[in-house]
């Protein structure tokens, strides 16, 4: 077992978040996208933690904190699509676009 | 005197106005006595403490600098506040300070829409602050702020009470208030010349490093400069950079178009002051900085600038031939007259550098008078349009007869102050530096030529703005018409001016018994001694 | 600061010091200006309206510079007071300095006189002449500045203040040519005269430098013992500067081709036209060369600039002459007349005759002024300046018909009036240094002088009156000066006859040549007759012409009778050949010749004046409306244009779409990442 | 290390079996037309992953992934669908067609630099002591201890997005409601 | 291996956790016309926050660290927690009557706003890339929400949404490079990384330079969104247009210096050593944010929007210290940090002063397009003077504090003595006079321009917390402007930063 099996694995997910935020319209969607991003972040450090095996576990703190911080995302992310969704009734990001230039 | 001894006077000088401009926003908006009486008030003080450095200046030390004032500002970049006058800087100081007076005399009744004297003369006291503290700052980082200071106000004042007509302006699609176009115009160039001077300023405080701390001290960095510690690549780009913010300042062609349309828009006061002072500063700065801390670029761009000098001049001259608007070709005038003074400073002589001072100290009276009519002219037939005005000698004699005079002194006649400043330029440019003369003699004297040509031309579109404007009988729209001819507070800012453009023209030891020692210094200093003589001469006159 | 100078050369003058009078002859320069300032501000309440101030003023000086001018009969004056004002750098190891001063020798002296005797004349004359029109006090105030100008110019001891001088002169000219600056003429020829001086001016200015510099000094003591000295580097630039002063001279004197100012310059004031377009200001051209003279003399350069200047002297003499032939107004006779009288004191000058042409100078001062207070006189009475409309006035202006004979005689050279001395001493120095064509032209221009002031007299005082109204005498004030003219314009020849001084006081030659430097021109020892002979020959065949011509009208049998007695009836009997000849070479040179030249004066010289300036106008059209706002003006309007487009077009990745931020955003790391990459 | 002993291990054999599934889970998550199977794919991505995190030795975290994501998150994601009305079914407007192309450059980009810096940098490095689950008390004791700082922080995000998330999400009163909200 | 807290240093961060608390339980028992005390008891607590910070210093005990070095209250982290505090302080002050004026939900609205200024105080002491992330995600989390306030405006919600959707992107970049130094360095301390990064820059470990490259570079987009760096800017100007103008004005101050401070910390701390890799990089953000940022902002019309390109652009010219020193050498990095944090302190006084007035302007116009403000300068004076005050700051024009800013930053891009530096120098002398134009487009429609027809001629001073936040940033921008040493106090305090890490 390598460590770059995992690391490919990641470097996918990742690539695979990212076509999802680019193509997704609905605002959930993209969410979940960003959701898979984040997933390989931890994939990473898991992986590398096992390499490492540092004495203080560091690869997996930091994968909880990432855990923790991403749930709270998705809780910003969702209540933000759903005031949204009140005022537009539609959940398409595309749809935005009061504001440019 | 203690008070200039320990250098405070000059700091008084520098920041009563701003001073005053505070104390100014205190009075009410409404008692527009009180706030005229208390900012001529401050100006005159302002004046005075210019006159007590004129009796107190030591002329024997022209060349030093007198009554400094050297305090740590900014030690993180080591700026200090230092102030210092010598010979050069004596004079233009005195014209700021004596200026800004009679401007103030001049606008007690004289507002452009939307009146409000406060806001004005609080802008003019600032706008005292920026020239003095230019004239008189010997660190480049406080020069750098009392440069940019004056634009501020000179941009208020162009924007809020400056020329409301609309224009077509060249590249634009619609027509545009003049003011507005001018304010801005007049900002962005000088803004974009002080960004590069800036950008120099900082190198030469670079390079400062390799022979010492560094250092913003124009003292130390001239004694640098004369010892050669700036040179090569790096002193060219510096002084190109130096070159930008100075020459737009100047301006020199062709940096100038923002001049014509910043004084036609400028309300009276706001053109005499641009043109008394503001120009002055970039010229004053080439001799101030530019030659003595990079004297060997200086005579590597010493032809460059003769040639966009010249071409200044004629262009300039040219260029008044075909206006109609009164006001702007005294504008235009002024490039044809700041070609004169810089190019008395491209010959890096003594008398070259003279000439530049001189004829700064002519132009800023003679075109600051000239202004003061064209805005007095304006304020009475309500057009500058020279095809309607005409026969004003005879509506207005008395102010039609210093509009004469002022013109003839503008053309640089002999007896007035604006000659020096042409003939002398001439006389320079006929003998450059030394240095100079191998490759770039027949350069300079064809420059000489090409400026006496100038001087023709200069003739030409003066007595033709006079003949069209003052002569002739007056236009049937005027026939019915009252017209005041000057009045007591204009007479009381013209008068003085008359007086020393005539006291100049026929003693201009009035100027150069300050600045000749400082000029004559700061070229030996600068090019060796005796670089200013012409090729050996027998002494035909013996003993 | 005095300049101690020193006898340089073998057979200079010994000179005194003059005393009070010459210490202090700077207060003849300030007093007219002194009287200007009076005249200014208190001039309106007066009841001469501030001629007081202006004759008051002249008086002084007349007063002053006589003592002068008698002083220096006796002894050889010089003296020099200078103050300086402006030291201005370096030179050598010396201070480089403008001075001002006043210095008193044997030319400016005999200028002084000029100057002061002339203008006083013609103030009082002006007084009468001027009553009642406008802006008298102004025309006073101008003159006294012109006075005051001339006096600086005269009295310089250096090129400095003669420049100041020089361009003060010019400014009086164009405020008193432009006296009537309601028409748009007269204003033009205002600005015409100061421009053309302008130009010639640049000349000045230059040669002065060239001179000024290359010796460290701009006084004309130092100049002039630097020349006689054949200093090297004055040597150098002899021939430059010299032309280049010449040019000054040639416009300030009116020498062909910038003589184009002086005639239109008529349109000021007759008693301006007689003190500074006839005997003063113009000359100041002709005294700057003799203040030089040594330059021109001593100095291998000089010299050659020298072969330049005598022809353009001697076509100015001979062709302007020609020109007064056609003209109708009396004025513009008297201004070609002028023109053409220059030309002689500068082809004088120019040929090494230093005394021949200023005492042409001195004596052309008074009778040309004569002639032209006459002239002002008969304009005065018919109010109109041309001689069609004149005739007859003889009887009804007597003073002025005689005094006005007495000048014209005078200028036509006959003997034993002044001209005729002056003339004569011009012709002889022609002969004297080898310009024997261009004595032959100059005699030739003397058959002109006489035939043309023949024919302003037979227009103006023969013949019937063709005018409207009637024509009176003038008032004494103006023809008081007449007669107080017409005595120097008789007498006057007398000062210099070759060889004759008068007990210790020498003669004219003595006393202009009390120098510092020895000017070493020649000096004949008596009246060459043969030449007198040509001179005066040529002189009665024009008069003789010219009265056959137009003395003759029917209504004016009396004066033919008068003029056909004499020595001029035997050849009358053959008139008929007579006539033929004399229409064949009056047709000849009035017709193609006078008409060329007249051609050439109106299209080409003034052709390309108007030209220049139309083209100068044009350029100056191009420059700004073409480069400044076109170009220049565009091409920073275009760069901050540019700076706005591109700000538009950066607006619009701005899209408002989230995703294409996100896209942005992913290209954008991506980019950077690949950017870096390969930077390193 | 030869491909043929790597995949003699047989570990490695459960790694290709679950990577597999959590590519072609992760796949479908951004390329599937139904919401909800969306998100359930995005379950077994997860899912898979924390087995991968087993393999790993990092029991904690994997449990935590599955207690945190499956059971709260992936929930979560159901209601914000649900709330916003996404259609269950197969919705061809769910992507923007005109950004795929695009976006598939784009990833497919990132995937080779990604990879490509990773492999020159890890290339076969070995994963040492497979199975030997990582003591949960280190991990602990690391959270405790040292890392206590960020773990009292993280706390103030959570808060942060319950408290925000309640306010904005939630429905305004219209004024009326306030009105009688406000007299109690 | 010991857990000692020292609690005075951690003093600022307890204060504020308490009022945060404080605020929040004070909102749930006060009747609504009292809930303006949520925002006294905020601006209170963030006053006693500053109190630790005094003393510490006053104090001689230099650097204290916690946590095995990964918490650090040294100079640098004090000075910008001052920033912090104040930034935060006023605006909180200019968020009172905005907040109070609607139906804001004060009390989380202050909790929020608090919770974040938490975040970045935080931020200004990580030396781990774990409490770094924290930090951040503590800073931005909030804002998300703050952003979307307005809920019932469309443009609010679509500002908050676009800000959290690029948000978690760079989100989850910035994590990917941390967890690829993390699987390079095998450690989260910044100084131990510091040490690797050494080795691996010093070529003794081949292959890893292209991680190393990537990681550094994901991480410092991460940053570089915070910031606002041209590319990764485009969710600033929507975002600041759409959100509650105070949220604009601490989005465009605070957490724009939180992300420059994630920049020091990890560029100077953990990477000194691989400045070939990041320098260039800012370098080049820094000459596209000038440059993309002002000629954006030329043709704006609304005025938010306008500062909020106006604040891309200063963020490029915060860049130029920083990114010159990086290509010249690395020998003057001290020298950059220095004059990025003065200009960071004098670019936070004048743009929120900038902001408070244009909350003024906008309450008093009744808009916040340019045109609407027409003839302000008639109108009420004192209002156009400070408009012009602070723009022409914000231009960079003397004697206003924005000179100094600009001068240093020219200063330090010249004596950093590499070409690199004089280009950037070049780039951002040619910038200033750009972005001259659109400053001074605002002050000439207030001064300049005519009122409309029938706008009211009374003064409408700003009173109470909004008046005394645009006194007290007009003053410091005013004072600063005549005597810059009190910036370059800060800037030379920070040097620690550099020094701690042995740099």
């Amino acid at each position: 077992m390598i460590v770059t099996q995992f690391l490919v694995i990641a470097a996918a997910l990742f690539s695979l978040g990212v076509y999802g935020l680019l193509v997704r319209r609905n605002a959930v969607m993209v969410l979940l996208a960003v959701e898979l991003m984040l997933n390989a972040v931890n994939i990473n450090l898991i992986a590398f933690e096992a390499v490492i095996r540092s004495s203080q576990a560091v690869g997996q703190v930091f994968s909880i904190f990432v855990i923790t911080v991403a749930a709270a995302e998705v809780g910003i992310g969702l209540a933000i699509i759903l005031m949204i969704f009140r005022n537009r009734q539609s959940a398409n990001v595309d749809d935005f676009n009061l504001m440019k230039f | 005197m203690e008070l200039f001894e320990s250098g405070w006077g000059l700091t008084l000088i520098v920041f009563l106005p701003l001073v005053g401009a505070l104390v100014n926003m205190a009075i009410p908006k409404t008692n527009e006595t009180a706030v005229k009486q208390w900012s001529l008030f401050v100006a005159v003080v302002t004046f005075a403490l210019s006159l007590l450095l004129v009796v107190n200046f030591d002329y024997g030390a022209g060349d030093r600098f007198q009554f400094e004032m050297n305090e740590t500002w900014i030690s993180a970049i080591g700026a200090n506040f230092h102030l210092g006058v010598d010979g050069i800087s004596l004079p233009l100081l005195v014209l700021s300070t004596f200026v800004m007076v009679l401007a103030i005399i001049y606008s007690w009744d004289h507002w452009e829409e939307p009146h409000n004297p406060r806001g004005f003369l609080s802008l003019m006291l600032i706008l005292a602050t920026g020239m003095n503290g230019t004239f008189l700052a010997l660190d480049l980082v406080l020069f750098f702020i009392f440069f940019e200071v004056v634009l501020l106000p000179m941009y208020f004042m162009i924007g809020i009470w400056g020329d409301k007509s609309k224009r077509r302006i060249p590249g634009f699609s619609k027509e545009v208030e003049t003011r507005l176009y001018a304010s801005i115009k007049f900002f962005l160039f000088t803004l974009f010349g002080s960004a590069f001077m800036l950008l120099g300023f900082l190198a030469l405080y670079f390079k400062s490093g390799d022979f010492g701390p560094r250092t913003f001290d124009i003292p130390e960095l001239i004694e640098l400069g004369t010892s050669g510690a700036f040179s090569g690549t790096f002193a060219f780009l510096v002084f190109g950079a130096m070159f930008l913010g100075f020459a737009v300042k100047v301006p020199m062609w062709p940096f100038h178009t923002w001049l014509p349309d910043a004084h036609t828009a400028a309300p009276t006061v706001g053109s005499v002051l641009l043109a008394a002072i503001l120009l002055k500063l970039g010229s004053y700065a080439f001799i101030r900085i530019s030659i003595p801390i990079l004297p060997q670029e200086a005579e590597n761009w010493a032809p460059a600038i003769a040639v966009l000098s010249v071409i200044g001049i004629i262009y300039g001259s040219l260029a008044c031939l075909a206006q109609t608007d009164m006001k702007r070709l005294i504008a235009f005038s002024s490039v044809g007259h700041m070609g004169f003074v810089m190019l008395g400073i491209s010959t890096l002589t003594d008398v070259g550098i003279n000439a530049a001072i001189i004829g700064m100290v002519a132009h800023g009276l003679i075109t600051g008078l000239l202004f003061f009519l064209a805005g007095s002219m304006s304020h009475r037939y309500h057009t500058r349009e020279m095809s309607r005005l005409g026969g004003n000698q005879k509506l207005m004699p008395v102010m039609g007869a210093i509009l004469a005079f002022t013109a003839f002194a503008s053309l640089g006649l002999p007896g007035l102050a604006g000659f020096w400043g042409e003939f002398m330029s001439l006389l320079g440019a006929y003998n450059p530096l030394e240095s100079l003369r191998a490759e770039y003699l027949g350069l300079f004297r064809t420059a000489m030529v090409l400026g006496a040509i100038g001087t023709v031309l200069t003739a030409g579109y003066m007595l033709w703005m006079l003949q069209k404007v003052n002569l002739g009988e007056p236009g049937e729209e005027w026939v019915g018409h009252e017209f005041h001819d000057a009045d007591r507070y204009e007479l009381t800012a013209w008068v003085p001016l008359m007086v020393l453009i005539v006291v100049i023209g026929f003693y201009p030891n009035v100027v150069f018994g300050a600045t000749t020692d400082a000029v004559v210094s700061l070229v030996n200093t600068a090019f060796g001694e005796g670089a200013a003589t012409t090729a050996a001469v027998t002494d035909v006159l013996g003993s | 600061m005095t300049h101690l100078v020193l006898a340089v050369e073998a057979g200079a003058p010994e000179l005194v010091s003059g005393g009070f009078f010459a210490q202090w002859a700077g207060i003849m320069l300030v007093a007219p200006f002194v009287a200007f300032l009076l005249i200014v501000f208190l001039g309106k309440r007066l009841k001469y309206l501030g001629a007081e101030f202006a004759i008051g003023a002249m008086a002084l000086n007349l007063v002053w510079a006589s003592i002068l001018f008698v002083q220096n009969m006796s002894h050889g004056i010089f003296r020099e007071e200078n103050f300086e004002i402006a030291s201005i750098g370096m030179f050598d190891g010396r201070a480089l300095v403008f001075e001002l001063g006043w210095v008193v020798d044997g030319l400016s002296i005999m200028m002084y006189f000029v100057v002061a005797f002339v203008g006083l004349l013609v103030f009082i004359y002006a007084v009468g002449y001027m009553h009642g029109d406008v802006r008298v006090t102004w025309f006073f105030a101008s003159l006294s500045l012109f006075a005051g100008s001339m006096l600086i110019l005269v009295g310089s001891p250096n090129l400095i203040q003669l420049i100041i001088g020089w361009e003060g002169v010019g400014l009086a000219s164009y405020l008193l040519i432009g006296h009537y600056w309601e028409q748009k003429e007269n204003s033009s020829a205002a600005m015409k005269a100061f421009y053309t001086n302008k130009v010639a001016d640049v000349g000045l200015i230059l040669g002065a430098i060239l001179l000024g510099l290359a010796i460290g000094d701009f006084s004309f003591a130092a100049i002039n013992e630097a020349a006689a000295n054949h200093a090297e580097p004055l040597e150098a630039v002899a021939f430059a500067g010299g032309l280049l002063l010449f040019f000054g001279a040639m416009g300030k004197s009116a020498q062909f081709p910038l003589h184009i100012w002086l005639p239109d310059a008529m349109a000021g004031p007759t008693p301006v036209s007689a003190l500074m377009h006839a005997a003063t200001m113009v000359t100041a051209g002709i005294y700057l060369m003799a203040r030089t003279f040594p330059v021109y003399q001593d100095l291998v350069g000089g010299e050659a600039a020298r072969q330049w200047m005598v022809p353009i002297g001697v076509i100015t003499l001979f062709a302007m002459g020609l020109l007064a032939l056609v003209a109708d107004d009396i004025k513009k006779v008297l201004a070609y007349s002028t023109v053409s009288q220059l030309g002689y004191m500068m082809t004088a000058v120019a040929a090494g005759g230093y005394t021949a042409g200023l005492f042409h100078l001195f004596t052309h001062a008074f009778f040309k002024a004569l002639l032209f207070l006459g002239a002002g006189s008969v304009i005065h009475a018919v109010h109109s300046n041309n001689m069609s409309d004149m005739g007859g006035l003889r009887k009804e202006m007597p003073r002025t018909f005689w005094t006005f004979v007495i000048g014209s005689l005078s200028l036509a050279g006959i003997i034993p009036l002044a001209g005729f001395f002056s003339k004569d001493e011009i012709l002889a120095t022609l002969d004297h240094e080898g310009y024997q064509a261009f004595m032959w032209v100059a005699i030739a221009g003397a058959f002109v002088t006489a035939f043309y002031m023949t024919r302003a007299v037979a227009l103006t005082f023969f013949g019937s009156y063709k005018g409207h109204g009637h024509p009176h005498e003038s008032p004494a004030l103006m023809t008081v000066p007449l007669v107080a003219l017409a005595v120097p314009s008789v007498i006057a020849g007398f000062l210099n006859i070759p060889g004759v001084e008068f007990g210790g006081f020498g003669n004219f030659t003595t006393w202009v040549g009390a120098r510092v430097v020895a000017m070493g021109d020649h000096h004949p020892e008596a009246i060459d007759w043969t030449l007198a002979a040509y001179g005066l020959t040529a002189g009665g065949l024009g008069i003789l012409i010219g009265w056959l011509l137009y003395g003759k009208d029917a209504e004016t049998q009396l004066a033919r009778d008068r003029f056909e007695i004499p020595v001029l009836y035997p050849l009358l009997r053959q008139k008929y050949y007579m006539d033929h000849l004399a229409l064949g070479m009056v047709g000849f040179t009035k017709g193609p010749a006078a008409r060329a030249v007249d051609w050439v004066n109106t299209y080409v010289l003034d052709g390309i004046v108007n030209g220049v300036g139309g083209g100068v106008r044009l350029m100056g059209r191009f420059v700004y409306g073409g480069l400044d706002q076109r170009g220049i003006d565009m091409f920073f309007n275009g760069v901050s244009a540019g700076a706005d487009s591109a700000g538009l077009a950066l607006r619009r990745l701005q899209t408002g779409r989230v995703q294409q931020y996100a896209m942005g955003f992913v290209v954008g790391a991506l980019v950077l990442v690949l950017a870096i990459a390969v930077f390193n | 290390m030869t491909f043929q002993s790597w995949i003699s291990e047989p570990v490695n054999w459960v790694y290709l079996a679950i990577g597999g599934a959590v590519l072609v889970s992760g796949f479908r998550v951004v390329t599937t037309q139904n919401v909800v199977r969306a998100a359930l794919y995005l379950v077994a991505t997860l899912g898979g992953t924390a087995g991968l995190f087993l393999m790993l030795s990092a029991e904690f975290v994997a449990w935590t992934l599955v207690l945190v994501y499956i059971g709260a998150v992936i929930v979560l994601f159901l209601f914000g669908t649900m709330i916003t009305r996404a259609p269950m079914v197969r919705d061809t407007g769910l992507d923007n067609p005109k950004a795929r192309p695009m976006a598939a450059v784009l990833s497919l980009i990132l995937f080779v630099v990604l990879s490509y810096t990773m492999l020159t940098a890890f290339g076969s490095t070995e994963i040492a002591q497979v199975g030997e689950g990582t003591d949960t008390r280190i991990l602990g004791e690391a959270l405790l201890g040292r890392f206590v700082l960020p773990f009292e922080i993280v706390g103030f995000i959570l808060l942060a997005a319950l408290v925000g998330g309640i306010t904005i999400a939630r429905r305004d009163l219209t004024p009326l409601e306030e009105e009688e909200r406000g007299s109690v | 291996m010991s857990w000692e807290i020292d609690y005075l240093a951690l003093a600022p961060e307890i204060i504020i956790v308490v009022t945060m608390l404080g605020v929040l339980a004070l909102d749930l028992v006060l009747p609504r016309p009292l809930k303006y005390w949520t925002a006294t008891v905020g601006v209170l607590g963030l006053t006693f926050a500053a109190i630790p910070l005094i003393i510490m210093a006053v104090d001689d005990v230099g650097t204290r660290s916690m946590f095995e070095g990964s918490y650090v209250v040294d100079e640098f982290a004090l000075v910008l927690k001052g920033l912090f505090l104040a930034a935060g302080y006023v605006t909180l002050l200019m968020s009172v009557s905005y907040i109070e004026s609607d139906r804001y939900y004060q009390g989380e609205y202050y909790f929020l706003l608090l919770t974040s200024i938490l975040g970045s105080v935080v931020m200004a002491s990580a030396r781990d890339l774990i409490i770094l992330f924290i930090g951040l995600e503590v800073t931005t989390g909030p804002l998300f929400m703050l952003a979307g306030w307005r809920k019932g405006d469309l443009r609010s919600n679509e500002a908050s949404l676009k800000f959290f959707i690029l948000g978690v992107l760079s989100t989850a970049i910035l994590l990917w490079g941390m967890s690829m130094l993390y699987g390079i360095t095998g450690s989260v301390d910044l100084v131990t990384i510091s040490d690797s990064v050494a080795l691996i820059a010093g070529g003794s470990v081949p292959g890893f330079e292209p991680l190393l490259g990537l990681a550094i570079l994901f991480i410092i987009i991460g940053f570089a969104f915070k910031v606002s760096a041209v590319p990764f800017h485009f969710w600033a100007p929507d975002t600041y247009e759409g959100a509650p103008t105070p949220v604009t004005a601490y989005l465009s101050v605070s957490s724009k210096a939180a992300g420059f401070v994630g920049l020091f910390v990890i560029v100077y701390v953990a990477l000194p050593a691989a400045v070939d890799i990041w320098g260039p990089a800012l370098w080049l953000l820094a000459a596209l944010s000038m440059t993309v940022g002002n000629l954006a902002a030329l043709r704006q019309e609304n005025i938010v929007r306008l500062l909020a390109y106006s604040s891309i652009a200063q963020a490029g010219f915060m860049l130029v210290p920083f990114a010159a020193a990086a290509v010249s050498g690395g020998d003057q990095l001290a020298v950059g940090l220095e004059a990025t944090v003065v200009y960071l302190v004098i670019y936070s006084v004048m743009n929120l002063g900038a902001f408070a007035v244009i909350i003024q302007g906008a309450r008093r116009t009744g808009t916040g397009d340019i045109e609407g403000w027409a003839g302000l300068g008639k109108l009420d004076p004192r209002l156009g003077v400070l408009v012009a005050v602070f723009f022409f700051s914000l231009a960079g024009i003397p004697p206003l504090a924005g000179w100094f800013a600009k001068f240093i930053m020219f200063q330090s891009a010249i004596t950093s003595g590499g070409p690199g530096g004089v280009w950037l120098a070049v780039i951002a002398a040619v910038n200033a006079v750009i972005a001259f134009y659109y400053y001074a487009r605002v002050v000439k429609t207030v001064w300049f321009d005519a009122p409309a027809e029938g706008a009211s001629e009374a003064e409408d001073a700003p009173v109470g917390s909004l008046g005394l936040a645009i006194a007290l940033t007009a003053v410091a921008t005013i004072v600063i402007g005549f005597y810059p040493p009190i910036a370059t106090f800060f800037g030379e305090a920070t040097r620690t930063l550099i020094t701690a890490a042995g740099g």
